[in-house]
């Protein structure tokens, strides 16, 4: 009987100047065309591959919360996603389709593993979302795959530790291998790696550290998973913190994964990666029984 | 003159690393890393209110009022004399140092036209074009 | 040198209907007075411990958050909260002050621990709180005690469990422990006994089940925490479920307790029910070293 | 005829207890307690709005214009006919079934002038002197 598996996980930046130049068809202009060509091996592998889902983990960016209630961990189970107004206007985009059905399944089963989630029954996606997903499908196939997102707090300390966020990574392919049907999923990481967005240590980098970083994520993730946000900190500046969204989709992976593409570029204040990872099947353990 | 103060009536966070009494396994609070102001604790309940007014600038109708009446929107939000000193200056690194995250900074600074590099540069003390020759690439960001 | 400690759990019903009564000094009419006579002696206790610090344990009833962003725990670091308008107008109370410093230092130490709280810097309280807080002073103590409000998703599953909850208090009482400081802190769990609100089974309720659920809170909290939320709504009613509230409190006590309070009464659609247990000291086990 | 309507064009869940797809190891969504309807999955997605709109009465400005025109301002919150049928029939346990917690009703039936034990009396299918005699102590709630 067919049923839910991971069949891969993407890394993505996800800053909103991306998914401007996309927008505005700067992708072929010197400054960005070694990042965009980063993007069409995404595009090629999700056309070919045809996922029935996309669970795609971002950040906010204090446009879908503020600090008076600022979840830890948060997802939405709405069927359609409304573009966000970050202030400047929403981006032409339609609405982004969501999958209820498991997403509601999602929520239990994390809250069940103990995972305290927020769960958003309504939820415009900012560029944290936006940017990765418009990169990802050329317009004509938006949006061909449906989304879930999950929205990690790497905003406003307390931040969860890289641990807790490789273990979301796993509890959620429990719950994606427990799913009776047929079910492709792919898990993207999104964020940037080196940089730093306030402070006089404004537009640190460590290009070193990032390739480093890449290595480790594809190889040996559970070494990131016992980093502290102070390391992560002192090795990439304050806002690589948001690494630990990438350990999210690791997490939801095999313990060994075929690396079928990878991409770096630092233009200017943020590094830029990319990667494919194809899953090579192995349980993340069973879900306890009902 | 009182722990928060130092000569002059400045604050101290202004001149001083403003050590937050928070203990983690995740975060030496003790030992920040250069330059960097984590937005938690007392510092985040010191900058609640002006992150809240840096939030309000995503509603098109707060930048017409802006535009059209800074300093009577700063005063009807009910800003401190100092919270209004930080924003008429411009003062970047002052607002990081009093408590704001980066993410409020920047909705405010494209208030003033002034575009997240820009800001950044400013934070660290250098021109715009002093920060640009340390960068690999002009035009993507 | 000074420590924080926890010296002692409440437990009392939040009803808005409670609160309401004592606001309009009903509380000697013949139909209140059997649940007010219980409040009384929660009132000369709290006088006689002088904490420094209240943890109350409550949750939202669609006042302070909607499904479009659910969250499963919140917990408040405001300095203070304001009385919510819950549609007819603020209870004539004063704001209630929070406990900023440690409310953080908890916030922290609870996200280290692996619970997923939603931090809230402003956080006007409803009856959940107010309820509560309104009866164990009379009007001029109040506020004489800061209090810092948790909030648990009983509303709309995904609910955390039993366990779930039972573990949240002894995380709160190791970082308690770690406190380097005087903070005597009394913790609250809120929260109607057997009652069911909705559906051909509202006005649901069992007496037996009630105070066998006393005696077990009592003396054997594990027990409970062990129970399915589908046990929990067969036993006493769909919004029983809102019992796992008090096994916050419960696991923020010593192993054993002493009772030396204990009230109930059923006038209506909920079993409503007080009591004080002190706590006899033993660690919930160290926290974690930095 | 498709899954969720039956004989004479009525949704199923009026009559028939709703299977919610969920599995989970802390409720049994397969065997619901009798009378008992979670707001979640399904149920909670169709509720949603009408949930919404329940939430609304929480502002004085919408309980003034409830009472002013009623029907204009189900209309205008885009409420379905059939949501707007359950309002106009003040069938509570109708709601119930929708997919709409007891918190949201209490909010919409107070708008109404009914209160909790008349609402829910009426969701049992009695009436509120029958209902009465089954409690202990009349003017306690
Ligand atoms: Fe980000
Ligand atoms: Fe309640």
């Amino acid at each position: 009987m067919a049923r839910g598996r991971i069949i891969g996980g993407l890394g993505s930046p996800h800053a909103p100047s991306i998914g401007v130049a996309y927008n505005t068809g700067k992708h072929e202009t010197p400054a960005w065309k070694p990042l965009f060509d980063g993007y069409w091996p995404m595009q090629r592998w999700l056309a070919a591959k045809q996922p029935d889902l996309i669970v795609i983990v971002a950040n906010d960016h204090a446009n879908s919360f503020f600090f008076d209630r600022y979840p830890t961990f948060a997802m939405s189970v709405a069927a359609e996603h409304e573009i966000a107004d970050e202030g400047w206007g929403k981006w032409p985009l339609p609405p982004v389709p969501g999958h209820p059905d498991f997403a509601w399944q999602l929520a239990h089963s994390l809250v069940d593993q103990e995972f305290d989630m927020a769960v958003c029954q309504e939820f415009p996606l900012d560029h944290g979302c936006l940017t990765p997903l418009t990169c990802f499908f050329p317009p004509e196939r938006r949006w061909s795959v449906p989304v879930i997102p999950i929205i990690v707090n790497v905003l406003q300390p307390p931040i969860p530790s890289a641990k807790r966020c490789y273990d979301l990574g796993r509890a959620i392919r429990r719950t994606v291998e427990a799913w009776p049907g047929k079910l492709d999923v792919v898990v993207v990481g999104t964020g940037g790696l080196s940089h730093q967005l306030g402070g006089e240590r404004f537009g640190f980098n460590d290009t070193k550290w990032d390739n480093e970083f890449l290595d480790l994520v594809e190889t040996d993730p559970e070494r990131l998973a016992r980093m502290t946000h102070q390391q992560f900190m002192e090795k990439g500046g304050a806002e690589s913190v948001e690494e630990i969204l990438w350990l999210v989709m690791r997490g939801a992976l095999s313990p060994k994964v075929r690396r079928v593409h990878r991409n770096y570029y630092l233009p200017m204040v943020t590094g830029f990666a990319q990667v494919i990872f194809e899953d090579l099947g192995g349980e993340a353990g069973a879900l306890e029984a009902a | 003159m009182d722990s928060k103060t130092q000569a002059g009536g400045r604050p101290r966070w202004e001149t001083e690393v403003e050590i937050l009494p928070i203990k983690s396994r995740l975060i030496d609070f003790e030992h920040p890393p250069a330059g960097t102001y984590l937005v938690t604790g007392r510092r985040a309940q010191r900058g609640y209110r002006f992150s809240k007014f840096c939030m309000s600038f995503m509603k098109p109708d707060v930048r017409a009022k802006w535009k059209d009446d800074a300093e009577g929107y700063m005063r009807d939000f009910g800003l401190s004399e100092y919270e209004k000193g930080l924003i008429r200056e411009q003062n970047w690194i002052g607002m990081v140092r009093y408590g704001i995250s980066p993410f409020m900074i920047f909705k405010l600074s494209a208030a003033f036209g002034v575009g997240q590099n820009r800001t950044g540069a400013a934070m660290r003390g250098e021109s715009y074009e002093e920060f640009m020759k340390t960068r690999n690439v002009k035009d993507a960001s």
